[in-house]
């Protein structure tokens, strides 16, 4: 446990107890005597506020996803780190991630720690039920549900699966791959007639998913479990599947929209706490961490891929090399569309969040007018746009105030 | 005579009742009991067993 | 003698500044936060909170937990009691047997009962060897909401007896057994024994389980939360999503409230109606 | 109205014999009192007779009809517990109906039979409180009147009185008296106050150990006790016993003596108030250790030979502690008892 002269480093990422135990076994090992604290978002927040306003330090080191590190910085709890930035200049992060680490100011506030996305896991027993003329590697919304309905008629089950448990996290699904695949927008063409359109693709979609959906929280074990043939989440929590069985599996890209082929890359970072008791052993834990040694690894035991320029080596363990190739599918797909965690929300993200999941939980589990909802819901979401007023973020165009909806 | 009879059928039908609620408490928490042994894969093991397939005490390394 | 005029308040103030601290100041900043509307006017959260699409659900199914759990677990815990009345040998092993989910946390009673009936659990293992199903069958989704609450009423009842039972087994122990003879030799059956005699007596007792275990019953959540997820949305589970995923802790405080006032008006109702009639008390 | 008839009952508890063989008849209409010291098991009897105990061997009759195996409601009999037993959820109107309402009897009886019952004990002006209101002698009233209301062919009562204070408990056994003598229900009653026993009761059983020692009428039991037992344990103050010695067909002391069929040491009982103080010089030398005055007599306890000797003196005898006295027998009013089993000779 945590001993008093230990820089403590407090992460929202890598929670599960075995992937905890890796960083402290493995990763860490070589880096200055660390004590590695997890903690969910939330209460990570809550936590950092309390340091700052109680002027009581102990965390020297944070790490946090990138929209989890922006409410950080208006309450002071983050410490501008140009000089560490200055010193990692070698290690070939691209400027454009470098820049999203300044947080819109004119100082290095994190540094890109690794990365992810989510992609969709495809058992190879699942292939032979694929429809006629479709691509795994290049499906659309409409093959996937044709895809889950011969499944179902061939195995008597549905088999398509999504993380739609309270911890799951479906709502990215909806955010990032699926409404920007059909309206190339987010927020702004809410309850646009595309979206409309989109429901009621997705409700076909969900016509062939396995009823459990709405309590899979990481979709590797019912993959594992053989409930589930095709998956999408985080690679991070699919990750043991196919480390338990890589023959088994295809990692593909998620399926495309009429507007293209829309995936969120999930970037997280290393910022240093204002305050912090050490903050020299917190930049040396950084250079560390960025390592591309240190990034191989973090590749192979936990499946976050690096932010620095390292060539992910052969050997690299079939499940970890599995995702890789996911990873690269989607993002150089010729039709791939980005679309960014939301950014400047801050504590209004949970309900955020909650305007897609309540939508399609009426559109979709309660069978509610999808015209109806979304312009109720685009009532909801603009009313969040307005507290915070937060501008666009991609793909939605660029907003002079807070993102509009149409 | 007559009464002793149905005394006994009544304590058998008592007895019976007790035996029910008790293993009604007891089931579960043995049943959990020895699923805690069978680490990961049991808990998706179809169909069960009793004793789970492969025997474990990786769970219990989580209190260590 | 002004000592021990002030004595008892003196010895009762320990306890009184504990609980105005770690109790009321608690409480009155949650009804505070429950109406900080910020933009929204002064019911802005208790609007949001009935607006929110799975307000009436939960509080549908709430009720009906209670509804259904209460009762039987009164019945259930009432006949144990009676049962263990009349037990000669070995009364105390099965009473401590009877007893023992007491010890298990409603999370871990929860985990034990999703271990039974889902998918792949015990139950359906059963069931397959009995060649009722094929194979897994799903239970506790959103699609077999029937399944799905008789599992969480299941657990609730498994877990949360004990507690009636030990205050029954009290209360019982608390009558001479010369009134239940007296009712035997002036004709009374067992039945009327039972409805004339004990449960009356037993009045005291009766309305501190139910009092207790129904607003325990308003506040359940873990063992919902463990086998049904979000599935099966109550009062508790919906401040714990308003405070922890959706951060906004003032439709939370709402959601809290609303229970506070919900248990109180229970008691409320159990009180008088369980009201001993004024002459009878001593 | 029935006798109860008790045939070789016996009950055992584990390896404990509780009664043993016991038999005892009671006559229809009669008032017996079943007394003896705690645990020699006069209550389990009772319970016996009500069907509340199993017994292990033997019949209880009631009237002509064996009831050994009805459950209690079905025996014809009403009972009256020692803490009262009064619902007390209940109104003292229909606590008195209760064996009454699982009768099923129409309303018009019981109100007639409830208020026939309530007046007998004088408790009318109550029957519409609750027993929480009443105090322990009018509790006591109801626990009666409930159970004369079902008009019981017998009444069997467990220590009823014990739980009054000493006043109230004379005022209720004259009230029972005269209360039972009207119903004319038999009645078993039991009892550890001898007192109590001999004031309500037509017999007396005395009860010790499981068996019945003597049962006869309150004076025999007094003056002609059928063990030193018995004479021990009624009457205050108990039976003093000299050990004698009879010789030749003749048992004799100073100053006394009667014929007896009988060689060798026996016990000669006799009770305080029946023997004569005279002087020293004549009769058995009494040594006066203890003086009581008790208002209505003196107390005197002493020594004859080795023995404690209690005597009762006229209230204004002036006898000091230290005094030798003189004590003269009547052979009419002694008993002799043998010193082995202590039954009378």
């Amino acid at each position: 446990m945590a001993k008093a002269q230990d820089l403590i480093f407090l992460s929202t990422q890598l929670r599960p107890i075995d992937e905890a135990q890796k960083v402290r076994d493995v990763i860490l090992k070589g880096a200055p005597k660390t004590s590695y604290v997890v903690d969910e978002p939330s209460p990570f927040t809550v936590r950092m506020k309390a340091e700052v306003e109680a002027n009581k330090h102990t965390i020297s080191l944070v790490g946090a996803l990138h929209g989890e590190l922006q409410p950080l910085l208006p309450m002071g709890a983050l410490e501008p780190i140009d000089d560490v930035a200055a010193s990692l200049k070698d290690r070939g992060i691209p400027a454009g991630l470098m820049d999203l680490g300044k947080l819109g100011t004119g100082k290095q506030m994190y540094i890109p720690w690794m990365q992810a996305t989510y992609v969709m896991v495809v058992n190879k027993k699942a292939l032979p039920f694929l429809p006629a003329g479709a691509d795994v590697n290049a499906l659309t919304y409409q093959q996937l549900a044709e895809w889950g309905k011969t499944m179902n008629e061939k195995t008597g089950q549905r088999r398509l699966g999504f993380p739609a448990g309270p911890k799951g996290l479906f709502a990215r699904f909806l955010q990032g791959n699926l409404y920007p695949s059909y309206t190339a927008s987010m927020v702004t063409e809410f309850r646009s007639a595309e979206a409309e359109t989109m429901w009621n693709d997705f409700k076909a979609v969900w016509a062939q998913s396995n009823p459990n959906s709405t309590s899979y929280d990481f979709m590797q074990e019912p993959l594992m479990a053989g409930e589930v043939l095709v998956a999408w989440d985080h690679i991070a929590r699919v990750k043991d599947a196919l480390q338990q069985a890589p023959n088994d599996y295809l990692v593909v890209a998620p399926p495309a929209g009429p507007k293209g082929r829309s995936y969120m890359p999930v970037i997280a970072g290393l910022a240093i706490a204002k305050g912090a008791p050490d903050r020299k052993g917190a930049a040396e834990l950084i250079m560390h961490l960025t390592k591309p040694e240190t990034q191989l690894i973090t590749a192979s035991e936990v499946g976050f891929f690096p932010v620095v320029n390292a060539t992910l080596p052969a050997n690299l363990s079939p499940g970890v090399k599995l995702l890789a190739e996911g990873v690269a599918k989607t993002q150089t797909a010729k039709d791939a569309v980005v679309a960014l965690l939301p950014v400047g929300l801050g504590d209004k993200g949970g309900e955020f969040n909650k305007v897609y999941v309540d939508t399609f939980q009426r559109i979709v589990l309660r069978n509610e007018p999808v015209r109806a909802t979304l312009d109720a819901q685009a009532d909801v979401m603009r009313s969040i746009m307005a507290a915070t007023k937060a501008p666009c973020w991609a793909p939605d165009k660029a907003s002079e105030g807070a993102c509009p909806v149409k | 005579m007559t009464q002793r009879a149905t005394g006994s059928f009544k304590g058998w039908l008592y007895g019976s009742g007790v035996m029910l609620l008790c293993v009604w408490v007891l089931l579960p928490i043995g049943l959990i009991g020895l699923g805690a042994f069978g680490g990961r894969p049991a808990v998706y093991q179809w169909p069960k067993t009793l004793m789970p397939a492969s025997l474990s005490l990786d769970q219990l390394a989580v209190f260590f | 003698m002004p000592t021990s005029r002030w004595l008892p308040y003196l010895l009762i103030a320990p306890a009184s500044v504990f609980l105005a601290v770690f109790f009321a100041v608690p409480l009155v900043q949650t009804i505070v936060l429950s109406f900080d509307g910020g933009t929204a006017g002064f019911f802005g959260n208790y609007q949001r909170m009935l607006g929110d699409l799975n307000f009436n659900v939960s509080l549908r199914n709430t009720f009906m937990l209670v509804l259904t759990v209460v009762p039987l677990q009164m019945m259930l815990a009432i006949g144990m009691g009676l049962m263990l009345q009349k037990m000669q040998r070995g009364r105390d092993v099965v009473l401590w047997i009877w007893t023992i989910p007491l010890g298990v946390s409603d999370l871990a009673a929860g985990l034990v009962w999703l271990a039974i009936l889902q998918n792949t659990g015990y139950l359906n293992t059963f069931l397959f060897h009995l060649g009722v199903i094929d194979g897994p069958t799903a239970w506790l989704n959103s699609e077999t909401p029937v399944t799905l609450f008789i599992a969480v009423a299941v657990a609730e009842i498994w877990r949360s007896t004990a507690v009636v039972l030990v205050i029954i087994v009290a209360g019982l122990q608390l009558i001479p057994k010369e009134f239940g003879e007296a009712a035997e030799i002036f004709g009374a059956s067992p039945w009327q024994k039972l409805t004339r005699v004990t449960l009356p007596m037993l009045k005291p007792s009766l309305q501190s389980a139910l009092i207790l275990r129904t607003v325990l019953a308003f506040e359940v959540f873990a063992a919902v939360y463990a086998i049904g997820g979000r599935n099966i949305p109550v009062l508790v589970g919906e401040a714990y999503v308003w405070q922890r995923d959706n951060q906004n802790y003032s439709v939370a405080a709402a959601y809290a409230v609303l229970i506070m006032v919900i248990s109180l008006a229970a008691t409320a109702v159990y009180l008088r109606l369980l009201r001993e009639k004024p002459e009878a008390r001593a | 109205m029935a006798a109860i008839t008790i045939e070789g009952v016996s009950k055992r508890f584990g390896a404990a014999m509780a009664l043993e063989q016991l038999d005892l008849n009671v006559a229809d209409g009669e008032f017996v009192a079943l007394l003896g010291p705690s645990g020699c098991g006069k209550t389990t009897l009772l319970r016996i007779i009500a069907g509340l105990e199993t017994r292990s061997s033997g019949r209880v009759l009631i009237g002509d009809r064996d009831v050994s195996d009805l459950p209690p409601a079905e025996r014809g009999l009403a009972m009256v517990f020692q803490n009262y037993a009064v619902f007390p959820h209940l109104t003292v109107f229909e606590n008195v109906a209760f064996g009454l309402r699982m009768q099923k009897r129409d309303e018009a009886t019981i109100r007639r039979q409830v208020n026939r019952a309530a007046d007998l004990l004088q408790i009318g002006p109550y029957l519409d409180r609750y027993p929480a209101k009443l105090s322990g002698g009018q509790r006591q009233r109801v626990a009666v009147a409930r159970a004369l209301a079902v008009e019981p062919a017998v009444l069997l009562m467990d220590e009823p009185l014990s739980n009054l204070d000493a006043l109230l408990r004379l005022e209720m056994r004259a009230e029972l008296k005269s209360v039972l003598k009207e119903a004319g229900t038999t009645t078993l009653y039991v009892t550890h106050d001898q007192t109590e026993a001999m004031g309500l009761a037509d017999r007396i059983a005395v009860m010790h150990k499981g068996v019945i020692e003597q049962i006869d009428t309150p004076t025999r039991i007094y003056s002609k006790p059928s063990s030193t037992f018995v004479g021990g344990f009624v009457g205050s103050p108990p039976m003093n016993f000299l050990k004698l010695e009879a010789k030749n067909g003749v048992l004799a002391c100073e100053g006394f003596s009667m014929p007896l069929a009988h060689d060798g040491p026996v016990l000669l009982g006799f009770r305080g108030e029946d023997v004569r103080l005279v002087d020293a010089s004549q009769g058995l030398a009494f040594a006066v250790r203890v003086v009581e005055p008790m208002g209505s007599h003196l107390l005197l306890t002493g020594q004859v030979g080795g023995e404690r000797i209690r005597v009762v003196a006229a209230p204004q005898a002036e006898i000091a502690s230290g005094m030798t006295l003189g004590l003269q027998l009547d052979a009419a009013r002694v008993v002799v008892m043998d010193t082995q089993t202590g039954k009378a000779l």
